[in-house]
């Protein structure tokens, strides 16, 4: 072996580039029902091999099957699917008012809506989700006002977050949703760390920390999984693997490991990996993992597999580095569809009541945007000012920070 | 000759380094394929190959600390941080290891790269994509940390930073990326297109590390000033009508105090001014050394004008942003002391 | 009264507040069953058992984002960095997430936590034990910064620290652990068990937040100091019999202005010193602060004494050291202008 | 399950502490010999049970045995005898020159010695060591010169680190040591860089990264993980597992991890597990993770099992945290009398001629020491000034520094 002076670096790459016929004929995908239901006290090194799988109940023939399938009733899962629309349905009108010029900013989570919605329906009230910017389901799932996330979007007087924070950054503490940073993966140790509390205080509440799979390349993720693995403190570790991180395909974080979820045996940690198209399975999952953290068994990692059907944010033009029909090649389907066929295949649900839903949920996110920009939007209308800029720096304003509010209010000609 | 805009110019820089010495390579964050979310790298991996140009996992320490080990084996890593507000991830790498290392070892190893981030604010950024960390380079023995103002320093300022020896923290204020900005954010603005600074020649130059830039001459009052606050300087003291001389500082460390000592002297009165935060900000360095060197000539107060000590806000950014108002305000408050 | 070392100090904080508050949380490296490097937590795992005094991995950023989350829950943790050098790989939790929280939130969420942190040099620790970075901490809005001279104020201002429901980076100078120490290394000092301020009250009290003291009364020269440099100051002071006033800042960040202000209209002269590099550190600020408020009354250029703008080295620790010698020739130097 | 309000946190706890009977009964110890060495292009799959097994040549009956055996001649078996012994020796002097305050500061490599000494002996010129401080065994093995340590550690005229450093933290390019840092783990991914520039560079030279048991704990190893699986550059990645981080068991830093070794799977590197104090099996495993390497197969990951008998370092007094007498029941014993076992076995050595090393060693180390404390101790003699303090900082000294020097000699009264 000698020394060629030719580069052997090895860099990943994606199958396909713009220009190529995209293909997803080298993921493996098990039948819906195949991978089996251990008990939640199972010991982690006898499950190893669901880390390395995907776990699915909707068959193609749209019927749950298998051991994770009846996690939810009927009523429970048509729930989901308006969660869902309402969710795509925010996302499209608050994307068309960014292109309006109403908001500077905005990150949709086209084709992931599972993920989030069927997540947080297995939570409880008191438990605590530390999202990224992609998990609005959350907050559609749990009931938060949805005005109240477009006060936000649009920056207004009414604004929860005071005019601080980009549109997506949410924070409602009543709605177990932790204020998300801009920063990647800082809070999945903070997650940890706040389930440690719990586990403290000898409480029941379940932390729950996400993150992306770009993002699990960070030192803070791998924090997570050290603490986690060390204090076991009751909480989940969720890994939304949707394939891209902006341009970076998801081979660059991954390197050489055989998938996400497969870093948590690394730590001892159960580790699962489940089809996040697939609103039944990410909610038997979620059940499975959140009843461990509640029994004190432990944390649980688990990878989703899905995929940003959209550009990353507004700012991001996908056609630049991925094929522009990659998505509808992707094998896991759309969730909301995939949830419809299942509901009308059980005959609980009909296209007819779809579509009245889908008009019922139109109005309704267009009456809240209504409602949001006669207040005000980012340009227009009623507006935080600088006290909310100087105020929750600290709890009380020190002198120096006063001294700076009165001079932005001469500034502002207020003074 | 022709113009370009900050980003063509930095991109210029990129390819004519790499071109002139292979043992420049060039990753980060979304660099590779796609050319990074500004576009600074685009066109590098198709021409150079994925060997000297390529995507990094979202991982800064390791981006930073992966390029300390290339530039020890000889590489000359020129690295990109997508925002400045993410280099923090890489604090510990930045301060102590590629700052320390020819230090430490005796000069048996060296660091030999260039950190590029885009700084700054101005663009509706909320508090993760504005801030201006400068103050906090500034302050660590070992790194060099440039901030240009025009396309034509850029190229020639990264292209000096990449041939330079040691670390080199290179803020790229990303308000300035596609045409200048005065502070005036409801008016337009001239593009870099029809902007003289814009003028880039083609192939290499070198702007030096070091030395600072009188961009508008003056005898009543010292402007310092770097990155966009250059031109709100400039813009500032035109419609004021103040005969206010304005230096773009180009380098934070090492600082041109004789460009700057010149001045005070002449005109016995100074503004320092930045967009960072106020408390500690390297404007506060600034002030300590006009103190030092021309106490005796100063015939007001040394003012600054500032961020606040708040986090950078989403919209109240021009509430924020120290615009021709803020410096205007302190500009004729020093004029009458 | 007892006479205690200011570890002994810190550690009385810690049980008092742990026992007043089951809120209150401590862990870090080695703290749990073997009490701390500097045994500032010893005894604490025994009283208060597992769950409140913790041995932590070695991961910065894991210790202070697990108190972040903890603290989002409700608890009070008070967390051991074993030296501020090692701070670096927490800065982004610090600054981007525990600065932050509460405004980010919009008040829905806080970061009650205090940071402890050995800082400062004189022990022949090299580069990576002796470092003082305050300057980092101070520039970032959200954070409180408290640094102690003496046991009294260590105790007091420790349990203010965990009592604030704001995230404090609390830096204990780590030279003084054990002893006063006035710079002059190659004698030998009084120790604290012989010492007027190391006189400490059993039982809970605090030393507020934001309020300097002046540890000398003087007419000539203001020294503005803390930590170690405040001894140094009071010692620097009286060998050279110069009339000076010294400062003792206590919290760098709220800092009281209205003490400094206050003294330097009288004397009108200030030296600032510290030990920490001297570009854009806490000095600068220092500086600008007494020039913004006092310019009108100085007599002379505010002088900074500080450590150079190298590594802190191993051998040479006392040609770094900001010692009696730099401070009297700069205390020279100002009251001859 | 309800709230109790009882903590449940769980916090690792070594199984004794002082005042404890210590046994090491639950450690699981393969037989020499015992487990397969596989070729060394085997895909990280197929030898996951390596992470979790111990890698051991030399048997009870001081015979090399297995298929790992035989990777070194008797001669150089020797040479790593007296390495060894050299650098106990050393270790012991510097120990007594500190406690007699000739220097600051001392950390010593007591019972670890084969691991530094036997991963040298396979190393080539051209390849590059990031270390950490208790890899002294590493130049011992290549021919640094021990005064050139010692001047370090005395910090006198004559220091390469020209008394900036620490004792402990060395630095020598012309041996592959690269300057190590007083940071934990920082290192560990620049090694990864460092071999990411050989890949690039079209060159076989192998960058070894060195990090202990605790600090595995920070997001810089999870860095090089990353970094190393996804870029697949020549190096080997070495994780010293001594039992000990300071005060902090080893269980601290793994959680609920089998072993160290097994952080390797997760990133789809092969990753090994080898008995620390046996000279003959880290030389073996060293020697397959590095030929891989230089056959451009991709970084390999090992952990060395091995017990730190001695205080953390001069600072440190562990009768404070573990029992007194853990050492003696190490059950891995001593590497240095397990390869003298092995050669007097072989019949290639004897005590006496043990013993006779042993002396000309001491005399040797003793010249080296009196040579170095004759030129200066860190109190005492020639010693580094303000210059060696303001140069290096760049490469050219800038304005501000050239100031604050001429500033400094003033104060010292020379300027
Ligand atoms: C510390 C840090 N580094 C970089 C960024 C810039 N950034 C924002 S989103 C993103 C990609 C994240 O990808 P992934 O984790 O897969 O999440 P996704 O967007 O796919 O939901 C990057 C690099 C950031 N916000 N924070
Ligand atoms: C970033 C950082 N944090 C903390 C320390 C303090 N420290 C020095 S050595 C040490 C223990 C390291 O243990 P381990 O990694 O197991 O190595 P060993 O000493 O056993 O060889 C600690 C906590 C440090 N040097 N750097
Ligand atoms: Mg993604
Ligand atoms: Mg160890």
């Amino acid at each position: 072996m000698t020394d060629t002076g030719r580069s052997y670096l090895h860099v990943p790459e994606p199958s396909f580039r713009p220009g190529d016929k995209p293909t997803f004929d080298e993921m493996i995908i098990p039948q819906a029902g195949a991978v089996r239901r251990p008990p939640v006290d199972v010991h982690p090194d006898d499950i190893q091999d669901l880390a390395r799988t995907i776990i699915r109940v909707m068959s193609s023939d749209n019927e749950a099957v298998g051991e994770w399938a009846a996690s939810l009733t009927d009523e429970e899962a048509l729930e989901g699917l308006k969660d869902m629309m309402r969710l795509r349905t925010m996302d499209a009108r608050l994307l068309r008012a960014q292109r309006q010029g109403k908001t500077s900013f905005y990150m949709q989570a086209l084709g992931e809506e599972a993920v989030a919605c069927a997540f947080q329906k297995a939570l409880e009230p008191g438990d605590m989700n530390f999202p990224t910017y992609r998990q609005q389901g959350l907050l559609i799932t749990s009931g938060y006002p949805m005005t109240s996330m477009m006060n936000q979007i649009f920056s207004n007087s009414q604004d929860p977050m005071k005019g601080r924070q980009l549109g997506n950054l949410y924070s409602s503490k009543e709605h177990g949703f932790f204020s998300i940073s801009g920063n990647l993966a800082t809070q999945f140790v903070q997650a940890v760390g706040w389930a440690m509390a719990s586990a403290i205080e000898g409480n029941d509440r379940v932390g729950v920390g996400w993150i992306g799979d770009g993002s699990t390349a960070e030192g803070d993720f791998h924090a997570g999984l050290v603490f986690a693995s060390t204090y076991q403190p009751p909480c989940v570790l969720n890994i939304v693997n949707n394939q891209w991180a902006i341009s970076t395909y998801q081979g660059i974080a991954r390197g050489n490991a055989a998938t996400f979820a497969s870093k948590g045996l690394a730590f001892g940690l159960p580790s699962l990996r489940v089809d996040g198209n697939d609103y039944l399975a990410v909610h038997a999952v979620a059940k499975w993992a959140i009843e461990r953290a509640r029994k004190r068994l432990g944390p649980t990692l688990i990878e989703y597999v899905t995929y940003r059907e959209g550009a990353h944010s507004t700012s991001d033009d996908p056609s630049a580095y991925r094929p522009k029909d990659e998505a509808d090649g992707w094998p896991l389907g759309d969730p909301i569809e995939r949830l419809k066929g299942y509901l009308i295949a059980k005959g609980v649900w009909s296209e007819d009541r779809h579509a009245q839903m889908a008009s019922q949920i139109e109005d309704e996110v267009a009456a809240a945007q209504r409602e949001s920009e006669a207040i005000g939007t980012l340009l227009e209308g009623d507006k935080p000012g600088p006290r909310d800029m100087f105020e929750d720096v600290y709890e009380e304003m020190p002198p120096h920070l006063r001294e700076q509010f009165a001079q932005s209010l001469k500034e502002a000609g207020e003074g | 000759m022709a113009k370009k805009t900050m980003i063509e110019a930095i991109r210029d820089a990129h390819h004519i380094a790499m071109e002139a010495d292979e043992k420049v390579v060039v990753f980060g964050e979304d660099v590779g394929y796609f050319g990074g979310v500004f576009r600074c790298t685009a066109g590098l991996q198709e021409k150079f190959g994925k060997a000297r140009c390529f995507d990094a996992p979202i991982c800064e320490g390791g981006i930073v600390g992966a390029a300390i080990g290339m530039a020890a084996y000889g590489l000359r890593p020129c690295i990109e941080i997508q925002f400045a507000d993410y280099a923090y991830p890489a604090y510990d790498q930045i301060v102590s290891e590629a700052a320390r290392l020819r230090h430490r070892s005796g000069g048996q190893f060296t660091a030999p790269m260039v950190i590029r981030m885009p700084t700054g604010g101005g663009i509706f950024g909320g508090q993760t994509h504005s801030q201006s960390p400068e103050a906090l380079f500034a302050h660590v023995s070992g790194l060099k940390t440039v901030i240009p103002s025009t396309p034509y320093d850029a190229k020639g300022l990264l292209l000096a930073s990449i041939e330079d020896n040691d670390p080199v923290i290179f803020l790229e204020p990303k308000r300035l990326y596609n045409g200048p900005f005065d502070g005036e954010h409801d008016k337009s603005i001239v593009p870099w297109s029809k902007h003289d600074d814009a003028e880039v020649p083609d192939g290499h130059y070198t702007v030096p590390l070091g030395k600072a830039k009188i961009v508008r001459e003056g005898k009543d009052v010292t402007i310092l000033a770097y990155g966009t606050m250059v031109h709100v300087a400039k813009k500032t003291a035109e419609d004021q009508g103040i005969d206010a001389e304005v230096i773009d500082l180009r380098t934070l460390v090492p600082l041109d105090t004789e460009t700057i000592a010149q001045s005070v002297q002449k005109t016995g009165r100074c503004v320092v001014v930045h967009e960072a935060t106020r408390t500690c900000g390297y404007g506060a360095e600034l002030v300590s050394i006009v103190n030092e060197l021309c106490f005796w000539a100063l015939e007001a107060p040394v003012e600054r004008v500032t961020g606040w000590d708040t986090p950078y806000p989403h919209s109240q950014e021009w509430d924020y942003f120290p615009g021709p108002k803020r410096l205007g305000a302190a500009l004729n408050q020093i004029m009458e002391a």
